[in-house]
């Protein structure tokens, strides 16, 4: 009797708690009020915006970026795409025509298109990116400004439709500023900007667009972003593909990794950037509709960026490149793989990434000098790359994936890529002793006698993949004897990589255009004039702090050849030739990432078969996708 | 009386001291960050985008200067308490140049309107079950009760909220998982809009309520059995007092008091916020504003929400100071 | 003792299965001693293989087998709990105690202490505190902060029921008698403050093994050591529960669950066996 | 000390309001394997009259408590009543209040039955003001408006001489003294026909305590009320009570009216209970009893006091004795008593 009432109480409260379950609230993960079948969900990976309002995207980290601002609202001079493109690789975009460099590159002219305008009616003109170059000059507090205040002495418009920028000094690569590979410098609305007190407070709220999309409505909360298909979508650069499928785009933060899963199980995320392995394997096996780049295994997007062990050549364990040989020949790359792609990885032994057209350029032709290549244990020679470890890697899955695995040994070396180092502890050892390490009871002690230790910093949960490939090679290098240890860096990783202060972390400092050979897109911030001294901060990329006159001559070679000069592959081949000779990161593998694509409202979605793009949503050059999209029926 | 108000000028001295020491704790701890907000902010900026790196140091120049670290430690200080003192925390760095302030303002409402609801119903019902099972103590409803309350409490809370988040969202997905409200509505207090607000609330205070409950209802459960071997029970059961009433304002009344104390600290303490709430349901907050603060080495932005929280729970604490002797007549002031 | 024990084991169902449920947790944590993998290593078997005879609890995505890695972690976290419980405990009774009894300036100037612990937020100290130690932080370390955190809340508890202890008769009595106020804060007030003591021990266990895992789910943890926190993780790192790898998140769940009411029914029978007001009722529940 | 004793001041003839026939409540534990009984009270009977003040004595632990709480009902776990009845006039035919409906024992309590606790510090709920009580205990049976209650209450105070202000006090603010008298008028404010007072003056000092005494006395006549009076204080005894019954061991073994059995004590316990109060101008040096009060858990056979008693015969240790009318109105269990009263 009391038991009862005491129950029904509860009830009573439950009851309570759940009356406003009484309304139907299924697909609440969705926008309300726009048709599904014109609205495309993706994800945002940039998570919850804090400063959810601020669209001034020319002022130093203030909001969010990949929000669809710079994917569908903005635009620039030039695109190169990381895949094969919608029209070629390079892609005119506000430009008419590629760049015009003077013989000695101090003077660039860009020609623009007419006819394209802003979202409020203003046409798009040569004054706008005067502008954009000015006013960021003007204010050294945004975020272009140090970029172009470098080199750029002046920039003027003769008419509407010409820009000439006057360089400081020499530069063949000053287009790439404004060349969108992921981002780039956008061109900003100067009659807008015009009127504004202090750009570098202005919020920009609401956006003017250049892009073929309107911001329609944003969550005060920066949850999400919803965009519409401009009416005069005609006007914008786009429109030379054709019409955007999706009238809307939302762009949104669909939370941790297995929300991202549910959501796209309940087709309420058509897009998601990037999950773990698993989840892309769980999306695969329960969804009949999800889509990624590759139809089967590996899946993922292969970036143009090359994850690697990165060493702190500064420190004194990791001046003698025999001592990062021997760590090298101490990785099984394939275990490697496997922890941390569940061997979804494209393995790459060069400092290229193996994407887009890399593998054509570089790896293949250079696979014969790789295979002749001899490195010197201090007792004999040996030959150390293994061309058939690419293909190990899919046998070693061909049984618990089967067909998803490909047999053709071409498509076998795009999914998992070609050769690596073979492991090999013997010579390993050999270059420690070479070195002036020994080992003692197990364990390798340094020449000065101390303990050779490594610590191997990596993100922590914020890249699981790094993490995960971070703790198998400390597991291999603690099986050879050596102190290795994981450090989970966290969100303080920018900040030690920038100090230097770490022995080696799992990231990447080389990055490519992907659809374009050039490699002067990393490789010139690799110069010895940009090298830190030991405690000072170190700009941007060269993070191993690595400085050889061999390097520096390559790079000043390709500062004088033209950015589609034939010349520069050969450049490139040198420096990748001297990068394997000194081993200063050890690549990887690509990074390969998740994006899963949901086909049951859309389809058409760049593919490995159907490479126009790429299909990472937040990469500016995301927005070639919009174009081939097309409603299911 | 004047004894009282003696007391509270004392309690008030010490409630403004413990604020002043523990907000110039967090200014130190937060200062000790090996975390460079500049460099977080270059990172962010340069880690796709191509910047040459001969600009990098210029950009570093004028963040530094933009975000008010060029000063000596001591100008900063200063600074920094001169504006609280006027309840302004300054611009946030990681959002430069929002005023920390707005950011918290926007993030404040959802934290509190969700936390407090969930901890007073979980704190309500706690005892009110505790405290009939208690006193019921043969009743096998109750019993069940608490077998499910002391399973309930120790799972972890994101296993916990994960399996909510699953059942209600995937396996049988009647109710939103993400977010505050729906997507593409606006703020503004619409019925259509609260109702939104209340059916995304369901899963984040469920989740809240079954975890709370368990430590209030094991509590009390316990209290209560202390209470009742009290002479004062046993003497109103002999005067045939009504077993409710004996339940409510004999039993439960006495065993309330440092529940009460509980309960005040507890809300107090929703400043912080709830990070895996908040990560797990996508709910905006406080929590995830000041965990992505830390990360962006945000000074600015850690000191604003963790002083609101240190005052949020200093007046909790003080409240029951204030309210103590109220609440158990025996307690002496002075 | 031994007898205690057998008559604790006979007659009290309460007892029986709160031993059972802990002997099951403590011999798992016991075995980690004879793991036949070292906790950290990868890929020693098999990956994501559900449970079965030869790996009962499964394996993980990891390539590990979750029975030993459960082994090492419900050893550690216990260890971690026992040791955050025990020292804030410690720091709890005595402070609040004294407060509580003593008043005047002792009382304000301790609450002054106590409440500034209580007011300043714990999660981005840690966070903190984790960014400057580094990998060097390990359990024992994290365990000593939080016992420095822990204690204030209950210390305050504690206070206040000394507070309306004092105010009752038999503390004047004993003061009358002569009783010095070490005496009569340990003979006197002690055994109505244990009761207190084995709850608010319980509540902090609680507290500080989901901080932990809080800690690991932000991805704040050190996730070499295996701990509960730990396994969920490297399960999150998976997306385990979407992958359908559940026996990697339940069997942990259930053993921290198991652990937990196995303590508290052990505390609750020991706290009816020493309080003989509650014999009456363990009567009344068993007639 | 003789003179001190009261006349009986109930008629004789008066009908009984209670009668307890052959009592029997034990205490069954059975707490982690070790199980007892203790048969507290064992085969007790008596009965007591209308308006009249009923002591009951004996030394703690002799199964007053026991004998009182099984009268009042208050019969928890592990407490059992084992066999016998008890009958209140009020409450007819049920044969105790363990075993009468919630509803009807929830309807004569504090209106036909009340109680003076032991130890009146903790009687009062601690975090309510002392009106409540009044309030809880006894609104639910007065009736009427909010404000008439108020008004008896305030006259009923002052009965006890307490002020109308001790209502909106918190019990720890009021003195011993006052809190007793307090109770004391919760106790009576129903005109209840039948209070039991468990050493309601013990904690208290000799001058407050015989205010206290007073004033039971007062209201009990005005009343009308009968009062089961408990105490172990032979004095307090002598001081209030028309009949008295002398418990031993969980049994009674000698009753009579005050003054008679002050005057003529036949069992050899009553004899030393009565022979061990104090006297003026007696020096003579008082002979103990030897031994101690027998465990109950484990009681002696036969008649319980005869390993103290000076006048045990074999009998004694195999059988129990009887209560039998030694005299009119005043019996006793003896069989020293018994045979001498035969022979």
């Amino acid at each position: 009797m009391r038991c009862i009432r005491a129950l029904l109480l509860v009830a009573c409260a439950l009851g309570s708690l759940l009356v406003p379950l009484a309304a139907p609230s299924r697909a609440q993960g969705i926008p309300q009020n726009i048709p599904r079948r014109d609205l495309l969900i993706l994800e945002n990976p940039e998570g919850t915006v804090k400063n959810a309002g601020w669209f001034n995207i020319w002022a130093i980290n203030a909001g969010s970026q990949s929000n669809g601002l710079q994917q569908v609202a903005l635009d620039t001079l030039w695109y190169i795409d990381p895949e094969s493109g919608l029209d070629g690789v390079w892609d005119n975009s506000l430009a008419a025509d590629k760049p015009q460099y003077n013989a000695d590159f101090t003077e660039m002219t860009v020609k623009l298109r007419s006819g394209i305008f802003w979202s409020d009616g203003v046409e798009f003109t040569a004054d706008d990116v005067v502008s954009t170059v000015t006013t960021q000059i003007k204010n050294p507090g945004m975020r272009f400004s140090a970029v172009l205040a470098s080199n750029v002495a002046s920039v003027d418009a003769p008419d509407a439709h010409t820009v000439v920028f006057k360089l400081k000094k020499p530069n063949s690569r000053f287009h790439a500023n404004f060349t969108v590979r992921w981002g780039a410098v956008w061109i900003l609305p100067k009659h807008v900007f015009d009127k504004v007190e202090d750009p570098v407070k202005f919020d920009f709220n609401k956006p003017i667009s250049l892009g073929a999309y309107v911001l329609h409505s944003y969550d005060p909360d920066g949850k999400w972003y919803i965009w519409q298909l401009r009416d005069d979508w005609q006007r914008t650069t786009l429109a030379r593909f054709g019409k955007p499928g999706p009238k809307y785009l939302a762009y949104v933060d669909p939370g941790p990794p297995e929300k991202r899963v549910i959501a796209q199980l309940n087709h309420e995320l058509d897009v998601i950037h990037d999950i773990a392995p698993e989840g892309m394997f769980a999306l695969a096996k329960q969804s009949k509709a999800t889509r990624a780049w590759f139809k089967g295994f590996p899946y993922g997007h292969p970036d143009p960026t090359l994850p690697a062990v990165i060493f702190n050549t500064q420190n004194e364990s990791f001046k003698n490149p025999d001592v990062r040989w021997a760590l090298a020949l101490l990785i099984d790359i394939k275990a490697v793989a496997m922890a941390a792609y569940r061997g979804a990885a494209t393995i790459s032994a060069i400092g290229v990434p193996p994407t887009g057209t890399h593998p054509a350029t570089y790896h293949g032709p250079m696979e014969e000098w790789l295979k002749a290549f001899e490195i010197d244990t201090g007792k004999r020679k040996i030959k150390p790359y293994d061309p058939a470890i690419g293909k190990q890697i899919a046998e070693m899955l061909r049984p618990s994936m089967g067909e998803q695995i490909p047999s053709d040994p071409a498509e076998i070396a795009r999914a998992f890529g070609r050769g690596w180092w073979k492991t090999d502890p013997q010579a390993a050892q050999e270059l420690l002793e070479k070195a002036g390490f020994s080992k003692r009871g197990g364990t390798w002690v340094t020449p000065d006698g101390k303990p050779f230790s490594v610590r191997v910093m990596v993100e922590g949960d914020l890249r699981p993949v790094m993490t995960r490939a971070g703790t198998m090679i400390v597991q291999q290098w603690k099986q050879a004897g050596i102190d290795a240890k994981i450090d989970v860096a966290q969100g303080t990783l920018p900040t030690r990589r920038a100090a230097g202060d770490f022995d080696t972390f799992i990231g990447w400092s080389v990055e490519t255009w992907g659809g374009h050979q050039d490699l002067s897109y990393f490789l010139d911030s690799w110069h010895s004039q940009f090298v830190a001294e030991p405690g000072k901060p170190q700009p941007l990329r060269n993070w191993q702090r690595w400085s050889n006159p061999a390097l520096d001559k390559i790079i000043e070679e390709i500062r004088t050849v033209g950015f589609d000069d034939p010349k520069s592959i050969e450049l490139g081949k040198e420096y990748v030739k001297l990068a394997v000779k000194e081993m200063p990161t050890i690549p990887l593998m690509a990074y390969n990432v998740f994006t899963a694509m949901d086909q049951t409202y859309w389809t058409g979605f760049p593919t490995s078969e159907n490479s126009y793009t790429n299909p990472v949503p937040n990469w500016g050059n995301s927005r070639y996708m919009f174009v081939r999209l097309k409603p299911s029926s | 009386m004047s004894g009282y108000l003696a007391y509270v000028g004392r309690r008030l001295g010490q409630f403004l001291l413990v604020v002043f020491i523990g907000v110039n704790i967090a200014y130190v701890v937060t200062h000790a960050s090996p975390i460079d907000p500049v460099e977080q902010s270059i990172s962010a900026v340069t880690s796709f985008g191509n910047t040459s790196p001969g600009a990098i140091e210029q950009m570093r120049n004028s963040l530094r200067e933009l975000y008010g670290l060029s000063g000596t430690p001591v100008e900063q200080y200063l600074l920094f308490w001169k504006r609280i003192l006027r309840a302004d925390f300054g611009p946030s760095m990681s959002a430069f140049p929002t005023p920390v302030g707005t950011l918290i303002g926007r993030a404040l409402p959802w934290t509190a309107g969700l936390l407090a609801v969930s901890t007073i119903v979980a704190w309500g019902l706690g005892n009110l079950l505790g405290g009939l099972a208690g006193y019921y103590r043969q009743s096998r409803g109750l019993k069940l009760m608490g077998v499910i309350a002391m399973g309930l409490h120790p799972i972890p809370y994101y296993i916990l909220a994960m399996l909510l988040l699953i059942v209600f969202g995937f396996l049988w997905p009647v109710l939103p998982i993400s977010g505050g409200s729906a997507m593409n509505l606006p703020q503004t207090w619409t019925p259509e809009f609260v109702l939104s607000v209340l059916q995304h609330a369901i899963l984040p205070a469920l989740s809240l309520i079954l975890i709370g409950m368990g430590s209030w209802f094991l509590g009390m459960r316990s209290l209560v059995s202390n209470v009742l071997a009290e002479d004062f029970v046993v003497y109103a059961e002999l005067a045939g007092v009504r077993s409710w009433r004996i339940l409510t304002s004999y039993v439960m009344r006495n065993a309330l008091v440092p529940q009460v104390t509980g309960l005040a600290m507890s809300l107090g303490g929703i400043f912080n916020g709830a990070v895996i709430t908040e990560k797990v349901f996508g709910y905006p907050g406080l929590g995830s504003l000041l965990v992505d603060a830390v990360y962006a080495g945000d000074y600015g932005l850690v000191l604003g929400v963790t002083t609101i929280s240190i005052l949020g729970v200093s007046i909790g604490v003080l409240a029951i100071d204030l309210l103590y002797p109220l609440l158990d007549p025996r307690v002496k002031v002075s | 003792m031994a007898i205690l024990l057998r008559d604790l084991l006979r007659h009290s169902p309460e007892f029986r299965i709160g031993a059972v449920l802990l002997a099951f947790v403590l011999l798992l944590s016991v075995l980690a001693s004879f793991s036949p993998y070292p906790p950290e290593s990868v890929y020693v078997v098999p990956p994501d293989v559900p449970p079965s005879l030869t790996y009962w609890f499964g394996t993980t995505s990891r390539g590990q087998d979750v029975f030993w890695q459960l082994s090492f972690a419900i050893r550690n976290t216990l260890l971690f709990g026992c040791t955050v419980a025990l020292i804030s405990r410690l720091f709890a009774l005595v402070i609040g105690l004294i407060s509580g009894y003593k008043g005047g300036w002792i009382d304000r100037a301790l609450m002054s202490v106590n409440d500034t612990f209580i007011v300043i937020p714990l999660l981005p100290i840690l966070v903190l505190f984790y960014f400057v130690m580094r990998d060097r932080i390990s359990w024992l370390m994290l365990a000593l902060i939080m016992a420095c955190f822990g204690w204030a809340y209950d210390a305050r508890l504690i206070r206040s029921v000394v507070m309306s202890l004092k105010a009752r008769e038999f503390t004047q009595t004993s003061l009358f008698s002569g009783m010095s106020t070490r005496q009569i804060l340990t003979e006197e007030h002690l055994p109505y403050v244990m009761p207190i003591v084995f709850s608010t021990t319980m509540n902090n266990m609680v507290w500080s093994i989901g901080l932990e895992v809080t800690l690991a789910v932000l991805g704040f943890t050190d996730i070499n050591t295996p701990t509960i926190g730990g396994m969920i993780y490297w399960a999150n790192q998976h997306t385990a529960m979407v992958a359908g790898i559940w026996w990697w998140i339940a069997f942990p769940t259930i053993t921290v669950v198991m652990a937990f009411i196995g303590l508290f029914l052990l505390a609750l029978s020991a706290n009816a066996y020493i309080d003989p007001r509650s014999r009456l009722w363990s009567v009344g529940e068993a007639s | 000390m003789r003179a001190n004793v009261q006349q009986p001041h109930a008629p004789q003839d008066a009908q009984p309001i209670l009668w307890v026939r052959d009592l029997q409540a034990h205490y069954r534990t059975s707490h982690f394997g070790v199980r007892r009984g203790v048969k507290a009270v064992d085969g007790v009977s008596f009965a007591v009259r209308r308006g009249e003040i009923y002591g009951l004595a004996g030394e703690s632990s002799s199964g007053k408590t026991t004998l009182i709480k099984s009268i009042a009902g208050a019969i928890r776990p592990p407490l059992e009543i084992v066999g016998g009845s008890v009958e209140f006039a009020f409450l007819p035919g049920y044969g105790g209040l363990h075993r009468a409906p919630p509803v009807d024992v929830a309807r004569i309590r504090w209106r036909h039955l009340s109680y003076i606790m032991q130890g009146s510090m903790n009687v009062l709920n601690p975090v309510r003001r002392v009106e409540s009580a009044f309030v809880d205990f006894a609104y639910p049976h007065i009736g009427g408006s909010r404000k008439q209650f108020e008004q008896q209450v305030v006259a009923h105070l002052a009965r006890v001489r307490l002020d109308p202000s001790v209502l909106a006090a918190f019990p720890h603010e009021l003195s011993g003294g006052m809190r007793q008298r307090a109770t004391l008028a919760l106790a009576t404010i129903c005109r209840p026909d039948f209070i039991i007072a468990d050493e309601p003056t013990t904690a208290l000092d000799v001058v407050v305590q015989k205010e206290v005494l007073g004033m039971i006395r007062s209201i009990q006549r005005e009343t009308g009320s009968s009062v089961l009076f408990v105490t172990h204080d032979m004095g307090v005894h002598a001081h209030i009570t028309d009949r008295l019954a002398i418990m031993y061991a969980g049994r009674l073994v000698e009753e009579a009216a005050t003054a008679e059995i002050f005057r003529n004590p036949l069992h050899p316990y009553t004899r030393h209970l009565i022979s061990s109060l104090p006297r003026i101008g007696d020096d003579t040096p008082r002979e103990g009893l030897g031994g101690s009060p027998p465990n109950l858990a484990d009681p002696p056979p036969g008649c319980r006091f005869h390993p103290r008693c000076p006048l045990a015969t074999e009998i004694c240790k195999r059988e129990v004795p009887a209560m039998l009318e030694a005299d009119t109105g005043h019996r006793v269990a003896c069989f020293a008593v018994n045979q001498g009263a035969r022979a």
